[in-house]
């Protein structure tokens, strides 16, 4: 009997999939539907919250005023689009909280490229630009995604995303046009961040497990390796107009496909970031942990004069 | 003029400061909301700095921008109070330097906006708005660390009583500022303050904390004789217009 | 000697990023002794760091100083290896870090004492006394709060696993070093690396610690790819020279 | 009985101290000699302690590599002076705990001139000049003091106090002789540290009620104000050298007097700073509260490892 059933809602749910019909919080979905969503919109959730940390690490450095409202803005952005994820994420029945223990036990992962340091302003204005520009690339196909709060979550952060790329391509348009100092600075920072960028979009298609099952789910639009082609021959010519040399040797204009051969991605660096061993992912996971504990007995405080309040509600009501 | 130039810069000091070290808790917040939040205010913070420097350059006219006011003077030249410069200690610090310095803020702006200077005034309308915002949520956190458990409690006495000697000086008039008052330009401070210590003094009573009594008041910021810790916000502040003199970013 | 150079200034911001991280201690530490040992082990290093900035001062010819080398550059221009510009954490953090670094230092200097390059040869001679010190004080130290108390023990072994993973980079050679070691001016460190061995397990036994297996050894400060503690201490390094350039002081 | 032997043992003493002979640690002496001994020595001891902090403050501030090595030192030397200080005062049955826990309890008292921030560069100079200047007035005279281990530390604490002198002397010079900007902040920083230095020869002689019992006993060798007259002769003349201007309007040259007269010093500011309102008394015993604590650990496993070596050397002797 119940097989019978299951086996109706599965019917249903993949029918909704193939007509482009939004997955909502109460429709059937199976488990690993469910398991893979929660894995993905967390995993996202957590890639804004510690991406804080690289960018933060400039607020209080930033060259300007308006450069420090704008990336302190920028970074708050951040932190909203981790609200509206975790928020998405808890549709599908998995606590804040829970996710949160998740991160901060290295069960849950976040992107890799917030494991690189920034180590120089040039880093604010290259994140802006590629890092956020490999993602909205990642995320954009996200909007069409069929479950619904991960698809609208997407429309308000890919919005801001790009506002964001603008941004950081306008310091580095300001850095290319300064001071060979700044130029230096700026072609310094693509180098560092050019192949980490690359490597955001996940490993080669061949070596990819979950690629297929979350593309047929329609979780999943493009492959790792159509992203990375893409990303590479939009970037190619902004390098360019920037007057920056992308450091690649292997680099070249491929008549025939209509765009770039490049060189392969460091894939043992890949992996080893991945595991937990890239520069920074001991910092940043020890940044998190200790925000978190140091902020407890906030947390306790506000939890306890919350129930003071309704207590002393309910006291008033029953007199 | 030179001295409302004086005054223009002390407040923009004053927001700068502040706003620089509620910017140190970005990504370091005991909740996501609260993370947020503090972020907000330091941006309004900053909103009103560059607001004010882009005024007091117009009163200088020598020609320096918002940035060189910013960034290009020594630590001896800031003029803010020295509340605003304190570190942030634990974020019960934080909310509790923000506190005192909020009801400060608040009535200032609100009789600044009626000053016959429209420079000022037309600043203080804009951030006024803001800053009755602020001043509600660091409120509600005073209460809510005070009434809450007896940790948040024993922790935000401890913080006003360690912050509660940098409150004098808000109210302490220097000569501009008494000048400007006479003038009509700027409101006498001797009138902003029994308002707030009555807004204070409802919300600690609200978050049954107790006000230190007879504390000596520490001042000097705003004659330039700050604590040892500004120097520090200020290499990071200023470390890249220092660096390379004269660029734009 | 373009490479010499470069290897004279990799060991000069060595010493001058570990000597600065221990002159953040002056005034701080847990004993009134160590305080004292500790101001002298950074003057040691700082003192190593002049002569040899001097002398890459000289290989470079280009008329720049032992501060401009030492103030004027970016972040990325910094060789030193990660373990070094670690922050300083409890006496604990501080004793392992100079520890890991104190037998590197002590091998390399002895050895690099006979190189054929007289400007080296004569520096490493001078400092491998001071090193020599260096090393019974850290070794002595470790052995003290390893087998001391249960808390010091689990503190120490607590910033060992946090540090171990910077002591590869020590003893991993840069293409520079490669050459430099081919040409017989530097020692191989693969030379040196079962001498530090030797002698770090010795003490580790001693303080009855366990050196944590299968670490994934971090670097990348050798080619200028650093952590980012790093540009937080140059701010401040750097500061006044940032501010005023071209002055004497 | 008794009171004999100690009525003789009184006279030895006043005898000794007639003569200029010194007073050693096993030598009988007045309670109220000892106290006043360990009062003095324990707070000179503590001066040199705290005294650390605002020129430790400039360390990692330093314009050069050479200031940064020579201010370094500075310190140093100042925790070797509280080192013999301490060991001064341990002849006189004090232990170092027990005047740390005085410190830190506010019951013990240090130099008020170092509860001023330094506040630029030039207050490093200002401080080596003029507050070294007025400390090696205050304790020159105490090469005599008459108590024999107090006398013997004075050697060496002066004769380093006149080395950093000079090393104070010389940065301001080489800042009046510098750049605009450089001669401003030297000027700035004079104008801060002056009064307060006036200040550190303590109350005038009128309000001083323990000063005739130190000359007495020749503990003390001059008056406060036969000392601040002295510095402010000595110190007008360099000033002018420097080409600095005195912040005291007042200040004029009395021919009669052979000296200077000068305005009077801030007493209500005097008094506040020494009841712990000055600008950094709180900040700076935190700060030693919170070295000491957290050093805490680190003392009690040295004595731990003692213990164990103590134990495994009986142990063997015993085998």
């Amino acid at each position: 009997m119940e097989t019978i059933i299951d086996k109706s809602l599965e019917e249903l749910f993949e029918e909704k999939i193939a007509n482009e019909i939004r997955i909502e919080p109460k429709d059937w979905m199976p488990e690993q539907y469910r398991k893979t969503l929660v894995r993905q919109i967390s995993q996202h959730a957590h890639s804004e919250i510690v991406g804080m940390l690289p960018e933060g690490n400039w607020i209080t450095r930033a060259p300007s005023l308006k450069r420090k409202a704008i990336l302190l803005s920028k970074v708050q952005d951040e932190a909203g689009h981790g609200l509206y994820l975790y928020s998405a994420a808890e549709t599908l029945g998995t606590s804040r909280d829970q996710m949160i223990a998740d991160l901060h036990s290295g069960k849950a992962k976040y992107s890799s490229i917030f494991n690189y340091p920034t180590l120089s302003w040039a880093d604010i204005g290259a994140i802006g630009w590629l890092v956020d520009g490999a993602a909205i690339m990642n995320q954009v196909p996200l909007i069409r995604t069929s479950y619904g709060p991960y698809a609208r979550a997407m429309v308000r952060v890919c919005k801001e995303e790009s506002f964001h790329q603008r941004q950081g391509f306008e310091i580095m348009m300001t850095l290319c046009n300064g001071a060979p100092a700044q130029k230096k600075m700026a072609q310094e920072a693509f180098n560092r961040w050019w192949w980490p960028t690359l490597m955001m979009f996940g490993p080669k298609d061949s070596e990819s497990p979950n690629t297929e099952q979350s593309m047929r789910w329609k979780i999943k639009r493009f492959t790792n390796d159509e992203l990375r082609q893409r990303f590479v021959d939009m970037m190619v010519p902004q390098a360019e107009f920037l007057g920056l040399t992308v450091p690649d040797k292997d680099l070249k204009w491929n008549e025939a496909k209509n765009g770039y051969d490049f060189g392969d991605v460091d894939w043992e660096e890949f992996w080893n970031v991945v595991k937990g061993n890239g520069p920074c992912n001991k910092d940043r996971i020890n940044t998190r942990v200790k925000a978190h504990e140091e902020g407890a007995w906030v947390r306790e405080a506000a939890l306890a004069h919350a129930q003071k309040r309704v207590q002393r509600e309910a006291a008033k009501n029953v007199a | 003029r030179a001295q409302l130039l004086d005054y223009t810069l002390q407040l923009a000091d004053t927001s700068l400061i502040l706003g620089h070290r509620l910017s140190e808790w970005c990504g370091h917040g005991p909740i996501l909301e609260q993370d947020l939040a503090m972020a907000n205010i330091a941006l309004d913070l900053i909103g009103e700095t560059r607001s004010l420097y882009q005024y007091a350059a117009e009163l200088e006219s020598q020609g320096r921008t918002e940035d060189d006011l910013a960034y290009l003077r020594e630590a001896v030249e800031y003029k803010n109070p020295l509340l605003v410069e304190q570190p942030n200690g634990d974020f019960g610090d934080t909310v509790m330097r923000q506190f005192i310095f909020d009801g400060f803020h608040f009535f200032l702006l609100k009789d600044l906006q009626n000053s016959p200077d429209s420079g000022l005034a037309g600043i203080a309308a804009k951030s006024f708005k803001e800053a009755s915002y602020h001043i509600k949520w660091s409120s509600e956190w005073i209460i809510r660390l005070g009434d809450g458990t007896e940790e948040s409690k024993r922790r935000i006495q401890k913080s006003l009583e360690n912050l509660w000697m940098y409150s004098g000086e808000l109210f302490s008039m220097t000569h501009t500022e008494e000048q400007l008052s006479q003038a009509g330009l700027i409101p006498d401070y001797r009138t902003l303050q029994p308002q707030w210590e009555a807004h204070v003094g409802k919300v600690f009573a609200e978050a049954t904390l107790e006000v230190p009594q007879n504390v000596f008041m520490q001042k000097g910021g705003k004659t330039g004789r700050h604590t040892e810790h500004l120097g520090y916000l200020l290499t990071e502040l200023q470390y890249l217009q220092r660096a390379y003199p004269g660029l734009e970013w």
